[in-house]
């Protein structure tokens, strides 16, 4: 049913800039910002992946010489034989490029950039050269954060969470120049950031199509609209607390040295006022866009619409009054610690809204299992056991005994990878068509899902057992305990299955590459979707529409009893119809 | 090794544990829903030619269940949990007649201070070792955690006790140990470079055995 | 006619401005200035924090800094953001002379008030007070020693520390605004790019300017007078 | 720009403005009250100022609501981030 938007869909050659560098390096256009971010961020993801290797050399063969370890300097692992502090360094590194340079821009740079304007019916970005600016700012951070790897010591030895002192002061951490490094990095990357969000909240308020009322507006765009806000308040935290770290580190001020009357707990309070909102962030618009791929895939409206939106703000407004449950063992005040937990447990709440929801999509629909949906599916379930593991460490007095495990670690990969990271291989399979004109080989996306699926759970769900042994985070070598001495064939199948992941992921790279080159020619619109973005032409025309569309309904009119098939795209008017007011006020 | 939570050898390993049982109880029943669920769906409605899903925008009734069952539920566990929260860390959670340990910790030993005979810290007959912390079974004991330089934390598994140790504060937790034997103190918060082996000996010894060993040491300290 | 030529006749290009009413840029520069506000919460926070948890008594009031000079650059910024306002107010009425002198009294108050606290940062530096407490053996270090309490002697460092991260960046966003204000009247203002209804440009610099101004005067009252 | 129209006395704003600036730093000196009743004089008069020149030099006075509500949704959070942090040293 693409000719009922045809009239809108006029690609115009020679609209945009033409020069190389103006087209691909330096653009404003949003799509192409979108598609840079993707690139940019698939390379950190992968440098987080590698590194991740390494921690599980180390873990499953202590002290063995890891394999081609040998290429690596002296001062990191002599011998191929991984030191304590490069280990550190290791995980230090992967959690910050994971969270902060893979997940982050993958959802928000790519997927705010791209979609934003695409399903709300804009022409492009309302700030198109600060959003150029925003994807340099982030590259710029990323290099920075890089830069880490090759100057003397090596990058930051604190952990991605930076607890002060340690991190403030080389002489407790043994590294100057990359923990400046560090904090620098942050900085930019948290304007990067905001000038990002400023963007989207912009655009989503004043920019929509006619007709693109706020409760028309796709899951998606809700969710990043609300991410947006979340970036927008608590960056500029983690970038003033960065701040501050670096001073106490350059110029000698005392922010969290406690010999001199700084707190060191001040540090924890910034850091998870940020990183709790900031956690949000990275699952958010992976909700958001797998609503999306779960109504297309079962051909039915999204169960629940009003409730899913409501559930969105909700979470987005609990998780800026949880952050102390982190903290629970920290030294902070207990009674504090009671009302965080509270807090806490809430978020199951807004959560549950979202699951059950998804399942009453799911319930007698007409089930497609394209990769996407596959993938999105595969989210729901692996993110429900990231979440339901949150509840046991939300119960303070049984976190005082999992803190800081693995258990944590099972947690944080159950959310980030079970959770985003799923979600983002749907993502890309299903806006590839629109990026890039070609489509993903199915056959291989079903073979890396399913692969990945295996390996994942192998390496990921065997680390609530170590958590529940008592296994610390952060260990270098686990066999210096006694007591855990006995996991050590656990932490060895764990490291293999990880390899097994990771290998599982050539076959992503060699899909998603290879199909740039010679994947089958993307149909109009290959999902037979509802959204605005599949009346353009793929890839999409530099400014998008030549007149803005008209929007009818909201995008999720699947097996609607209107029409034949079993779709109805936004911009179809039916007899039934009537034409938008012109400006729709806020909140309609 | 060990599938389950480690050995119970304090007095908060029963409601902690017992908690960990109630959360695995709560959540495996959302968690077989949900999946059970999916499964289900997966199989049931798959597409098949010629059909049309059922065209819904949702159901009010359906919300309000399942909003109200986890909330509950939530509730109802926030209120078991904080009852033992009070109870392990609150403010005044520890007993009148704790027995007190001095812990120091600093890059990358335990110093491990014990009142002696007049059983208080701070007098003359203190004494300090090393990465070993004795404690006598079934009495109280109250550690004041105290840091040299970055945040650690005192852990120990089988006593289910975990406290940050973090510079510039004087922190104060308990624990009452219930069976004898040997454990291992780690510390849990990334401290540095040698952070992973930061660890000490804990003894849990009958109140003779460790009045015994608190004689043997002060002597061979005290010299 | 369909209805989306009436709206291309009616905006072009583009619909863009609904939802609040309000145009892009200035919406944008709200959103901006809500993500400041957040900044300046942690800077400031952390002071409070800081300064409630300290072990000892901040210096008193006036001691360490200079408060009549430190008042009379309040009272510059003041009058910085007032001329700013009028030169908003007269290009809202057209009047491009009423719009060169407010705005060019606006980038004078603002550079100004940049000169007083480059001359107050130096003049601190000299007399032994860093970011760091105060300097060993300096004029302020030796008055600290005979009279602790009142110079706050043992959280020197913490005064240090918050003084000048707040005031600094404070002052780095005065400037920021200094710049590009001289951006914008360089190749706005003069060559009269501004119109009875044009002037956006105008608006948001001056929504900037006066937000930088609100942060001062909170800085003023809780770092110099309490 | 509707609020072209409706400019205040933006002078009258900047006396009052002096006046409660020249007020505070008159309470800056010693003065036999308490501390604390300083701080709250000193506080309350500070916002008048902030308030003053959000509401009319950034003529929040003017706007409508889901302009100004941005500029409000910060400030919860920041009181809770600073309420919540001062807890710690008074239990
Ligand atoms: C995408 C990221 C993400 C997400 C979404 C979450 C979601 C949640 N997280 Fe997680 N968390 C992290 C990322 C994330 N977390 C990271 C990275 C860390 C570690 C940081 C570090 O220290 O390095 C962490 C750490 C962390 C801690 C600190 C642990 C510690 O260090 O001791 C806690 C404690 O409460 C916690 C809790 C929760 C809870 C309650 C949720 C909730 O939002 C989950 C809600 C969802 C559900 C509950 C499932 C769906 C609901 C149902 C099926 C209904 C039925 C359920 C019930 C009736 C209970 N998280
Ligand atoms: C999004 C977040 C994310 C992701 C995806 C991962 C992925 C993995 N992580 Fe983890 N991890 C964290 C976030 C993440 N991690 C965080 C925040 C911490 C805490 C850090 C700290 O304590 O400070 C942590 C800590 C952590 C630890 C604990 C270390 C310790 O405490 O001592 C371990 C140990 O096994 C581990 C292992 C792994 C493994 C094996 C993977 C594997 O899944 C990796 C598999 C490989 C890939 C996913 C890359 C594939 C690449 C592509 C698909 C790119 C394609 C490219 C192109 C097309 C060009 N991680
Ligand atoms: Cu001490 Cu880790
Ligand atoms: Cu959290």
């Amino acid at each position: 049913m693409t000719t009922a938007a045809a009239p809108h869909a006029m690609p115009h050659a020679g609209h945009g800039p033409t020069s190389f560098w103006r087209k691909y390096i330096f653009s404003t256009d949003h799509k192409i910002i979108g598609i840079q971010f993707l690139f940019v961020s698939l390379f950190f993801l992968l440098v987080g992946g590698i590194l991740a290797m390494q921690i599980r050399w180390q873990l499953g063969f202590p002290g063995r010489p890891m394999p081609g370890g040998g290429i690596l300097p002296e001062t990191m692992a002599p011998g191929g034989v991984i030191l304590p502090e490069y280990y550190i360094q290791l995980v230090t590194m992967h959690g910050t490029f994971m969270v902060f340079f893979a997940i982050m821009p993958l959802l928000v740079g790519v997927y705010a950039n791209f979609l934003i304007p695409l399903k709300i019916g804009a022409h492009d970005m309302a700030f198109p050269r600060i959003n150029m600016a925003s994807f340099w700012a982030a590259f710029l951070a990323g290099m920075i954060m890089l830069a880490g790897f090759f100057v003397p010591d090596g990058p930051s030895r604190a952990g991605w969470t930076m607890y002060a002192p340690l991190s403030a002061s080389a002489e407790y951490s043994g590294v100057s120049t990359g923990q400046i490094l560090w904090c620098l990095s942050i900085v930019v990357l948290g304007l990067s950031s905001i000038l990002g969000s400023l963007n989207y909240i912009t655009t989503i308020i004043n920019n929509r199509a006619p007709g693109m009322t706020w409760f028309r507006m796709p899951l998606s765009v809700w969710a990043l609209f609300i991410t947006a806000i979340l970036g927008l308040l608590a960056l500029p935290v983690l970038s003033g607390a960065g701040i501050m770290l670096l001073f106490d580190q350059t110029i000698g001020t005392h922010f969290f040295d406690p010999a001199a009357g700084g707190q060191a707990l001040l540090w924890q309070h910034l850091f998870w006022f940020f990183g709790h909102p900031e956690v949000y962030i990275l699952i958010l618009p992976a909700m958001g866009m797998v609503s999306d791929i779960i109504s297309n895939g079962s051909r039915k409206p999204i169960f629940g619409y009003h409730s899913m939106v409501f559930a969105i703000v909700a979470i987005a407004f609990l998780g800026w009054i949880v952050w102390g449950h982190h903290m629970f063992v920290s030294g902070m005040n207990p009674t504090l610690g009671s009302t965080f937990m509270v807090s806490t447990l809430a978020i199951a709440v807004p959560s549950a809204i979202k699951t059950f929801n998804w399942m009453g999509t799911m319930w007698r629909g007409n089930l497609r299992f394209h990769v996407p949906m596959m993938n999105a599916v595969g989210f729901v379930s692996m993110f429900v056991i990231g979440g339901l593991s949150g509840i046991y460490m939300a119960a303070t007095p049984l976190d005082m005994f999992i803190h800081d495990t693995y258990f944590i670690v099972a947690h944080i990969h159950y959310v980030l990878f079970g959770g985003s990271l799923f979600a983002l291989f749907g993502a890309f399979t299903y806006w590839y068509p629109k990026m890039f004109g070609r489509m993903m080989s199915e056959r291989w996306g079903k073979i890396h899902f399913w692969l990945t699926f295996l390996f994942y759970n192998a390496t990921f769900f065997p680390m609530h057992i170590l958590g529940m042994g008592g296994a610390m985070r952060r260990i270098y070598d686990p066999t210096q305990y006694d007591f855990l001495k006995p996991y050590q064939p656990l932490n060895q199948f764990i490291s293999i299955s990880a390899f097994l992941l990771f290998a599982t992921q050539i076959i992503f790279i060699v899909n998603f590459v290879g199909s740039l080159f010679r994947g089958k020619k993307a149909p109009a619109n290959p999902w037979d979707d509802n959204g605005l973005e599949w009346t353009l032409p793929n890839p999409a025309p530099h400014g998008n529409w030549e007149k803005p569309p008209t929007v009818y309904r909201g995008p999720y009119e699947f097996s609607s009893p209107e029409v034949a098939e079993d779709y109805l795209p936004q911009t179809r008017k039916l007899p039934t119809d009537r034409e938008p007011v012109l400006a729709p006020a806020a909140g309609d | 090794m060990h599938w389950w939570l480690p050995l119970q050898a304090s007095t908060f390993a029963k409601p902690i544990d017992g908690l960990f049982v109630a959360i695995l109880i709560i959540t495996g029943i959302a968690f077989v829903v949900v999946e059970a669920g999916l499964i289900w769906f997966i199989f049931r409605y798959r597409q098949r030619p010629g059909r049309k899903a059922y065209y819904t925008h949702g159901n009010n009734r359906a919300e309000v269940i399942w909003t109200t069952i986890p909330a509950v539920t939530v509730v109802v566990l926030g209120l078991f949990s904080n009852h033992y929260w009070v109870q392990i860390k609150g403010r005044n959670s520890v007993p009148p007649n704790a027995y007190p340990i001095g812990i120091h910790a600093k890059q990358f030993e335990w110093r491990i201070t014990y009142p002696g005979a007049d059983g208080k810290l701070g007098t003359a007959d203190d004494f300090t070792v090393r990465n070993q912390l004795h404690v006598p079974v079934g009495r109280p004991i109250e550690v004041h955690l105290s840091s040299e330089d970055v945040i650690h934390s005192f852990f120990v598994p089988q006593l289910r006790v975990r406290q940050d140790v973090v510079p510039g504060m004087d922190i104060k937790a308990w624990f009452q140990a219930t069976v004898t034997g040997d454990f291992e103190l780690g510390c849990s918060q990334l401290c540095g470079m040698g952070h992973y082996k930061m660890r000490a000996r804990v003894t849990v010894h009958t109140q003779a055995d460790f009045d015994a060993w608190m004689k043997a040491t002060q002597e061979g300290a005290g010299s | 006619m369909t209805h989306a030529a009436v709206v291309s006749a009616m905006r072009p290009p583009f619909p863009a401005e609904r939802g609040v009413d309000v145009y892009n840029k200035k919406l944008g520069m709200w959103v901006f200035l809500a993500s400041e506000i957040m900044f300046f919460t942690a800077l400031i926070g952390s002071y409070v924090i800081l300064r409630f948890g300290a072990p000892a008594e901040w210096a008193l009031p006036g001691k360490v800094l200079n408060i009549p000079v430190t008042a009379f650059n309040t009272f510059l910024l003041i009058c910085s953001s007032v001329s700013m306002v009028k030169a908003y107010a007269a290009i809202s009425h057209g009047d491009q002379k009423g719009l060169r002198m407010w705005f060019g009294l606006t980038i004078l108050g603002g550079a100004a008030f940049v000169g007083v606290q480059v001359y107050e940062y130096t003049h601190l530096i000299r007399h032994g007070f860093l970011p760091s407490g105060f300097r060993d053996g300096s004029e302020l270090a030796e008055l600290a020693a005979a009279n602790p309490i009142v110079y706050g002697q043992t959280i020197a460092g913490l005064y240090g520390s918050t003084f000048f991260t707040m005031t600094g960046f404070h002052g780095f966003h005065v400037t920021c605004g200094v710049i590009s204000m001289l951006y914008l009247y360089i190749t706005r203002v003069l060559p009269g790019k501004y119109t009875k209804d044009d002037h956006a440009g105008v608006e948001v610099v001056g929504l900037y300017w006066h937000f930088v101004d609100l942060v001062w005067i909170i800085l003023f009252t809780i770092v110099y007078l309490i | 720009m509707d609020t072209a129209h409706k400019h205040p006395n933006y002078i009258l704003i900047w006396v009052y403005l002096a006046v409660l600036t020249a007020l505070e730093l008159g309470l800056a000196f010693e003065l036999p009250i308490s501390r604390n009743l300083k701080l709250v004089l000193l506080m309350f008069l500070a916002i008048w100022k902030a308030l003053l020149v959000a509401m009319y030099f950034m003529h929040l006075k003017f706007e409508k609501w889901n302009l100004r509500i941005l500029f409000i949704i910060p400030l919860p959070l920041a009181a809770i981030l600073i309420l919540a942090v001062i807890t710690e040293h008074i239990w």
